[in-house]
């Protein structure tokens, strides 16, 4: 009985620690984006929120977002589908978040004799999930889209519905390749596998099994994220996307799930391609370097070691796509879709053959 | 195919310029923060309220009326001004000075700034170099429009 | 116009052939032809002075400059008026002029009609080289009772001394000491006291005279001209009313800024007296501008579309032998010919209406120039077209009548409202056409408010017998219109000869009928 | 108390005005004889004039501020006036007047104290040949100097 | 040399007096030509003497005669004693000296034009004069000389001595006329000219009053002896009247055509003092100027015209190397800017700022523009005037600005 119990407080847990992870970062990568943006311009960016005077570079802008946000005026035009309008924030938020279950933040940690998998849930088909709830998210899109019941937040719902699952399918044929290499779908194992070394000093990360695998994820993903260069849905500056009907928020759910779905990106890059939570050549007791030597350490820094070192993986790629926001101008419809179907597709059938042949060799 | 490598390439450099400029601006910042005094500034970026840009000579600012040194305003309402204001926001009402080298002085000049337009015509214009736009305030927001009508004590103050 | 048409002399202006009257002046034959020459002490109205010297033209033949305002056309005349010569003699004169000019144009009335200023904008446009101090002379000299004499800006045209030599025979304003200090003033304890003062701020080219009325009340530039007639008195002088359009963002305290003559040698000449100048708050003061509904059974609201309407209907529904004992009507003179004339048809010709009478102002005094005794601008006229100018008497008005139609706010000053309310209490329906709101106004049921003189189109017979057609200086104000449109519709209304009014879309028309039926309107017109 | 000619005046101005044909053209002559009769021409003997003659008293204005000949102010017994023209100067008028100036303590256009002599300098006398030359009432005066004038003027008081 | 005719008998005592005039056979030209003579024949005489008016623009008198229409309003004579030209004192002399021949030339040319009334103007501060006029007057009414009926032909006339009272305009023709009517001096405008329209509306003969004191020796001695004491076509003597710095100033009876030197060296005794001829003024003072370079000159009316200056009324100014042209120009202007009757705006102004950059030169704040301002503006007052005050002042003014400019530059 004491045993199920901590065993539901644990995940309970895990499943407290994962959001909040998830959610701080989600807030500060607003902060982020806006720092980053303001410093590749020139420019300070938000420095001006403060608390009692305090202002620390800006820190509490998202809180004051957040503030914003909240109080400002809920409102849900008239002649729309007023059910279906408030749920699809709601669909969009949901189905990014819930992503992050299948997500490895690290190794096994022991506590006495009690195992705790770093991973709120460690399905067998942890990948395939990911991928399903990546593609459910685009419900939110056409039915806030729809839902709105105005022609511009319709095409916004529309383009993103076509952008979405075009790239999709690039999605998942680029990782068919990364299964074939690491016979898995459960995303431990794949990052455990990733633990091993080539050639006995290169550790075995995706980036150096499938390199073009990696290409045509990174691409189809940041098509996922709906981010510039790849923002036809919502293209705030000049094209009225999908979300132009709400405020408040909802709104902000919106946004926050756009940044989410960045977050998420990140942790799949570094989980399926940058070896999640591997530290090159740490073992669980310590380092174990190529040429030769050893660092043992105890089992707790290993397990912070490679929570830190997911983290900074993660963020790297954060940071990595927020540059890519802030320095390629967005993509033109026709050529959105020519890229996700006549180059990445295709690419990526290549990328499976050209696995098969090299792996059968 | 070597022209899509060419814009590949060209796509990479475009990345490449802006982590430079993320990477030297947050150098440049971390040495402000950390105290250190550089000639080369992280940002261009003015701290507006705190720190303001220098008015240029030729700004044009909030209008003032000039005085006489006694005080009386300068402006003979010759309403040259009121002619040739192109979005008709001011308003002049003469009336007769007892001073006969006067004689004639605005009893009513307002200027309606919620309309103007600030293209300094009204200072162009005054025969009697009584109206000026050289105050450099430019912060006279109001929150009602009627706060924005300015009389002649305003104008004057 | 008294001057007999004189032989044709062919002349040359700037080398283009012109004609001209024999023993007319150069500057005459020039403006003929279109051509300004720039004067200052000329005016049409005096004999030549040729002391400003800016007139002065090039003739062939003449070692010197002449004066156009004086010198006579001779037959084969060569002119140049814009010579090299002639233009550098006009700037010379401008830089003397300026000189000594006090450069406060903007505390100047004139400025704007300024001629000085315009002429300085032709010809002169130069330099001030004059580092001399000016003279020093009087800058506000009340001269008269509306006018002010500013000596420095004087430039001692002396059209305001010669016109109260030769005009008005006052005179009042002498040249007093010479040269340099000439001056013009007054004779200390006398002053412009006659009824043509305003005048000579009019004439003034310059700023040198202003009228107090317009001081200070606006800049001329922002004044725009409406060609009308004073309807102050039967003499109908021409005059032009200057008004002020407005500004988008301020409310003007009102339209009507001063009113200035106009030329008519037939009837004014180049004057206006000082009651008609002066007297324009008529035009501005309690006017009313929506349609009064005092009394009104059962009717829905009354527009302009529905007034013809409305009265047609009343008169109709009377009995035949009451149409004519039961109607009474009230008039006034400030209704044009064509209004007049339509009133007559309809009431007198057509309804046999009996009841007419007229409500005027009292008569006042004449001065035996232009102003007369009689303050009603179309007496003339209403005579020549049939009606017997009877004074309104109450008692007969007020027996057995059922329905009044009134023109004008006069009533009210001809009796008091006591008396007048309880002779009106005793007529069943009441109509009143009038552009004041009125404490009259309430005495009655409807009440339209109508345009004046100045505010719509027509004719006026001054007392002489001269037709003058004026038309529409200003926009009457809110629903005001003028009578002779409800006037047509209210014939057509009636019925009595319906196509007779509908050949009427405006009031040239109806004066051109009026020449066929009244032989003294024939051909008066043109 | 408005002035009256005396009788014996008043009979040579009506033969005066009698050889004009109108009675205006008479007016210089009689201002001639106001100015005799009465010491100056003020805005009384104006309205005199003017009265006498039938005309408005700024007719009479006109002429009298027009002709230097007439005085608006009272004059002294003697009204010297010294020719400041051409001739008179270059033979040193202005020395000449300078010098009365100091003999009589007032500068030209002024009347002594004791209401004895007025001093102005004027145009051309007329008497070019007897420069510099002054005229005391009417009474011509040549070839000045400070000696000479010591004397005349001696001889009148 | 040829003989002296108006000042003859300048030397006699009491000349003044009519009986004194008579003996030397005055009034003998007025009975002559009333008595024997028509006026056709009186005005065909003086229209062959050639003689030009001696005011300053030399109009031939004959033809102005001729002008005078013929009607029935009343005809006037003016005669322009109102000598206001600086430098000119030849009216006051001749008339104080002989007041009887004066009344003799009226005498005929009335008759010879038709007119019964003529008004001598004579310039307010002649007051002196005026009286001893008025007495010559009344003398000859007791002779018959005036007054009705003279000498039995039929011919009224009286003449009224009017006397101005300070206006240097009122020499001028018209100015003259409003004067005499009672108004202010200020020019009338031309056409119509005087002699059609002039006093009272009327037509009037004006003539000055050397001229007039010229027309009793017409008469008397023909016109063919009057042209020979002078110039083909400009008869008769003149009188110049010399003043400024010379031994002898005074008026000198000379033949038309003397030369300038010759005047001022032989019969005016030369320089005062010994000092240096600098510049003469030949013929009043808005005659331009002549420097001692140019005083070889004959003084007649075509000759002056040539050296750019003119004779106008005769009166010669002496200036001397030591006097200051600076203040030449200071009184030339003050004088005119005083004497400008205010009327028209390029002499009312003009010279009153011409004079106001003089005193500002003579003041020392004089700068080198300020002598191109005084030529640009006294050119701009040249020709631009109703009547010749205007060009009057210019032409003094131009002449020496030009003439003297270096030394009026060494004021500024």
């Amino acid at each position: 009985m004491t045993e199920t119990l901590t065993e539901m407080l644990v995940i309970f847990i895990k499943i407290v620690c994962a959001l909040v992870w998830l959610l701080a970062l989600t807030l500060y990568l607003t902060w982020l984006e806006r720092k980053e943006s303001a410093l590749i311009q020139d420019r300070l960016g938000a420095n001006r929120a403060s608390i009692f005077g305090i202002r620390i570079i800006g820190l509490f802008q998202p809180f004051a977002d957040a503030i914003k946000m909240i109080f400002k005026e809920d409102f849900v035009p008239p002649f729309s589908r007023k059910f279906l309008h408030t749920m699809a924030p709601f669909i969009s938020f949901f189905f990014v978040a819930i992503t992050i279950a299948a997500i490895p933040f690290g190794d096994t940690l022991r506590i006495g004799n009690r195992t705790i998998n770093l991973q709120i849930l460690d399905f067998n088909v942890g990948l395939l999930f990911i991928l399903a709830m990546l593609s459910l998210g685009i419900y939110g899109i056409i039915i806030s889209g729809w839902a709105s019941n105005n022609k511009y937040t319709l095409i916004g719902g529309l383009r993103g519905a076509a952008q979405v699952i075009s790239y999709e399918v690039a999605l998942g044929l680029s990782l068919i390749g990364l299964i074939m290499v690491y016979p898995s779908l459960r995303l431990s194992s794949i990052v455990l596998y990733q633990g091993e070394l080539l050639f006995g000093f290169l550790p075995k990360w995706g980036i150096f099994l499938q390199p073009l695998g990696f290409g045509i994820f990174l691409f189809a993903a940041l098509a996922e994220t709906k981010r510039v260069p790849f923002d036809l849905p919502e293209g705030e500056s000049e094209i009225i996307g999908f979300f132009t009907e709400y405020s408040g928020l909802k709104w902000g759910l919106f946004m926050m799930t756009d940044f989410m779905e960045v977050i998420i990106v990140s942790t799949l890059l570094t989980t399926l391609f940058f070896g999640g939570w591997q530290v090159p050549w740490l073992a669980s007791d310590g380092f174990h370097f190529p040429w030769g030597g050893e660092l043992l350490l105890p089992h707790v820094v290993v397990i912070l070691l490679q929570v830190a070192a997911f983290n900074i993986k993660v963020f790297f790629f954060c940071w990595l796509q927020i540059l890519i926001r802030w320095t390629y101008p967005r993509f033109r419809y026709d050529q959105v879709m020519d890229l996700g179907w006549k180059l990445l597709v295709p690419l990526s059938l290549v990328n499976i053959i050209g696995t098969g042949i090299i792996m059968t060799i | 195919m070597i022209k899509a490598l060419g814009y590949f390439i060209e796509i990479i450099r475009g990345g490449l310029i802006t982590t430079r400029h993320f990477v030297v601006n947050l150098f440049y910042h971390i040495l402000k923060v950390l105290g250190i005094k550089t000639k080369r500034k992280g940002s261009v970026t003015i701290q507006y309220p705190e720190q303001k840009k220098e008015i240029a000579s030729r700004h044009r600012s909030l209008h003032r009326l000039m005085t006489r040194p006694d005080g009386k305003p300068r402006c003979v309402a010759c309403m040259l001004c009121v002619t040739v204001c192109p979005s008709e926001c001011i308003y002049v009402e003469a009336a007769e000075d007892p001073d006969p080298e006067i004689q004639k002085y605005p009893a009513k000049f307002i200027i309606d700034l919620g309309r103007c337009c600030f293209c300094g015509f009204c200072v162009e214009a005054c025969p009697e170099d009584a109206i000026r736009m050289d105050t450099g305030n430019v912060e006279f927001a109001q929150y009602s429009q009627q706060d924005l009508i300015y009389d002649l004590d305003k104008l004057i103050g | 116009m008294q001057e007999r048409a004189n032989e044709m002399i062919k002349i040359f202006i700037d080398e283009k052939p012109v004609d001209a009257e024999e023993g007319t002046t150069v500057l005459k034959a020039a403006e003929r032809a279109g051509i300004h020459i720039p004067h200052l002490c000329y005016h049409p109205a005096f004999p030549p002075e040729g002391s400003c010297r800016m007139c002065l033209v090039e003739i062939e033949g003449f070692p010197k400059l002449e004066l156009s305002c004086s010198t006579v056309v001779k037959e084969e005349m060569k002119i140049s008026t814009k010579s090299e010569r002639v233009v550098e003699a006009r700037k010379a004169v401008l830089e003397f002029l300026l000189a000594e000019h006090p450069l406060d144009c903007p505390i100047c009335d004139k400025a704007g009609d300024c001629k000085l200023q315009d002429y300085y904008y032709e010809y002169g446009l130069f330099e001030s080289q004059f580092k001399e101090t000016k003279e020093k002379r009087e800058k506000k000299l009340k001269i008269g009772k509306s006018l002010i004499l500013d000596q420095e800006r004087c430039i001692l045209c002396t059209r305001c001394v010669r016109f109260l030599k030769e005009v008005t025979k006052t005179q009042d304003l002498g040249v007093f000491h010479r040269g340099v200090h000439s001056s013009v003033n007054i004779y200390e304890g006398t002053s412009v006291e006659n009824n043509y003062s305003g005048n000579l701020a009019e004439i003034c080219p310059v700023g040198a005279i202003t009228d107090e009325d317009f001081r200070f009340q606006t800049r001329s530039w922002f004044l725009k001209e409406g060609e009308s007639i004073c309807p102050l008195c039967s003499r109908g002088c021409n005059i032009l009313i200057e008004y002020h359009p407005g500004f988008s963002r301020f409310e003007l305290p009102n339209r009507v800024y001063r009113i200035k003559a106009r030329e008519n040698p037939e009837v004014n000449g180049f004057w206006i007296c000082d009651r008609g100048r002066y007297g324009y708050s008529y035009l501005d003061e309690g006017r009313a501008d929506k349609i009064i509904l005092n009394k009104i059974e059962g009717e829905n609201v009354l527009t302009w579309e529905n007034i013809s309407e409305y009265l047609g209907e009343k008169i109709n529904s009377m009995s035949s032998a009451k149409k004519t004992s039961g109607i009474a009507l009230i008039l006034h003179t400030w209704l044009s010919n064509e209004e007049l004339f339509l009133l007559h048809k309809i009431f007198k010709k057509d309804l046999k209406v009996e009841k007419i009478f007229f409500a005027d102002l009292p008569e006042g005094e004449a001065d035996g120039f232009l102003l007369t005794s009689e303050p009603s601008p179309n007496r003339r006229g209403a005579q020549e077209i049939g009606f017997d100018i009877k004074a309104v008497d109450l008692s007969t008005l007020a027996d057995g009548t059922d329905f009044l139609l009134a023109f004008g706010p006069f009533l009210s000053g001809l009796f008091s409202p006591k008396y007048l309310k309880g002779a009106l209490s005793k007529i069943k329906r009441k109509v009143l056409f009038s552009s004041y709101s009125h404490e009259l106004n309430s005495l009655f049921d409807v009440v339209i408010p109508v345009a004046l003189i100045a505010e719509k189109e027509g004719s006026l017979t001054n007392v002489e017998g001269i037709v003058q057609g004026f038309q529409p200086a200003l926009e009457p104000p809110g629903e005001s219109l003028p009578e002779w449109k409800v006037l047509c519709d209210l014939g057509k209304e009636l019925g009595m000869d319906s196509k007779f009014y509908s050949e009427f879309p405006s009031p040239e028309t109806i004066l051109s009928e009026m020449g066929e039926k009244i032989p003294f309107f024939k051909k008066k017109n043109d | 108390m408005s002035p009256e000619f005396s009788e014996k005046t008043k009979k040579k101005i009506e033969e005066i005005v009698a050889r004009y044909p109108q009675k205006e053209a008479a007016i210089l002559p009689v201002l001639h004889i106001t100015q005799q009769e009465f010491g100056s021409i003020s805005a009384e003997e104006e309205k005199l004039v003017a009265r006498i003659l039938g005309i408005k008293p700024i007719r009479v204005r006109e002429l009298v501020t027009f002709y230097t000949m007439f005085s608006r102010k009272s004059l002294g017994k003697y009204h010297i006036q010294v020719c400041s023209n051409l001739s008179c100067s270059l033979l040193g008028a202005g020395n000449f007047v300078d010098y009365l100036v100091e003999k009589l303590g007032i500068e030209p256009g002024e009347t002594t104290p004791d209401k004895k002599f007025t001093l102005s300098t004027v145009e051309c006398l007329g008497a070019c040949e007897r420069a510099p030359c002054m005229m005391i009432n009417f009474n011509y005066y040549g070839d000045m100097n400070p000696k000479k004038v010591d004397e005349i003027l001696d001889g009148l008081k | 040399m040829k003989e002296k005719v108006l000042t003859e008998h300048f030397g006699l005592e009491n000349l003044y007096k009519i009986d004194v005039y008579q003996k030397q056979g005055g009034y003998r030209a007025a009975e002559k030509a009333l008595k024997k003579m028509k006026p056709e024949e009186i005005l065909e005489e003086v229209k062959k003497a050639n003689l030009r008016g001696r005011g300053g623009a030399g109009f031939p008198a004959g033809i102005k005669w001729s002008f005078v229409p013929d009607t029935d309003k009343p005809k006037y004579l003016c005669v322009n004693a109102d000598e206001g030209e600086p430098g000119t004192f030849k009216d006051r002399y001749i008339m104080s000296h002989n007041p009887h021949m004066l009344l003799e030339g009226i005498i005929i040319t009335a008759f010879c034009v038709g007119i019964s009334v003529a008004f001598i103007y004579i310039r307010g501060e002649y007051e002196a004069i005026a009286l001893r006029l008025e007495q010559a007057i009344s003398e000859a009414y007791e002779k018959g000389f005036l007054g009705k009926n003279i000498l039995e032909s039929g011919f009224d006339l009286d003449v009224f001595v009017h006397r101005g009272a300070g206006a240097y305009i009122c020499g001028e023709e018209t100015a003259l006329l409003e004067s005499l009517e009672g108004k202010r001096g200020n020019p009338r405008l031309k056409p119509p000219f005087p002699a059609s329209v002039g006093l009272f509306q009327c037509p009037t003969v004006i003539n000055n009053v050397e001229t007039i004191f010229n027309i009793s020796h017409i008469i008397l001695n023909g016109a063919e002896w009057f042209i020979k004491q002078g110039l083909p076509k400009d008869g008769g003597t003149r009188i110049f009247g010399v003043s400024g710095m010379v031994k002898n100033p005074g008026i000198y009876e000379l033949p038309l055509g003397t030369s300038l030197k010759d005047i001022i060296f032989k019969h005016a005794g030369g320089m005062k003092e010994g000092k240096k001829l600098k510049a003469v003024i030949p013929g009043g003072m808005s005659a331009p100027i002549l420097t001692a370079d140019e005083i070889n000159i004959k003084m007649d009316f075509d000759s002056l015209v040539e050296a750019n200056s003119m004779l106008g009324s005769a009166a010669i100014i002496v200036i001397d190397e030591k006097t200051s042209i600076l203040d030449v120009l200071k009184v030339v202007t003050k004088f005119y800017s005083h004497e400008s009757c205010g009327q028209c705006t390029p002499c009312r102004i003009g010279n009153s700022w011409i004079n106001k950059i003089v005193i500002r030169i003579a003041e020392g704040k004089g700068k080198k523009e300020d002598i191109d301002s005084i030529l640009r503006l006294a050119s701009n007052i040249e020709g631009n005037t109703l009547c010749p005050l205007g060009d009057a002042a210019a032409l003094p003014i131009l002449s020496i600005t030009k003439k003297f400019r270096k030394e009026l530059e060494s004021y500024v």
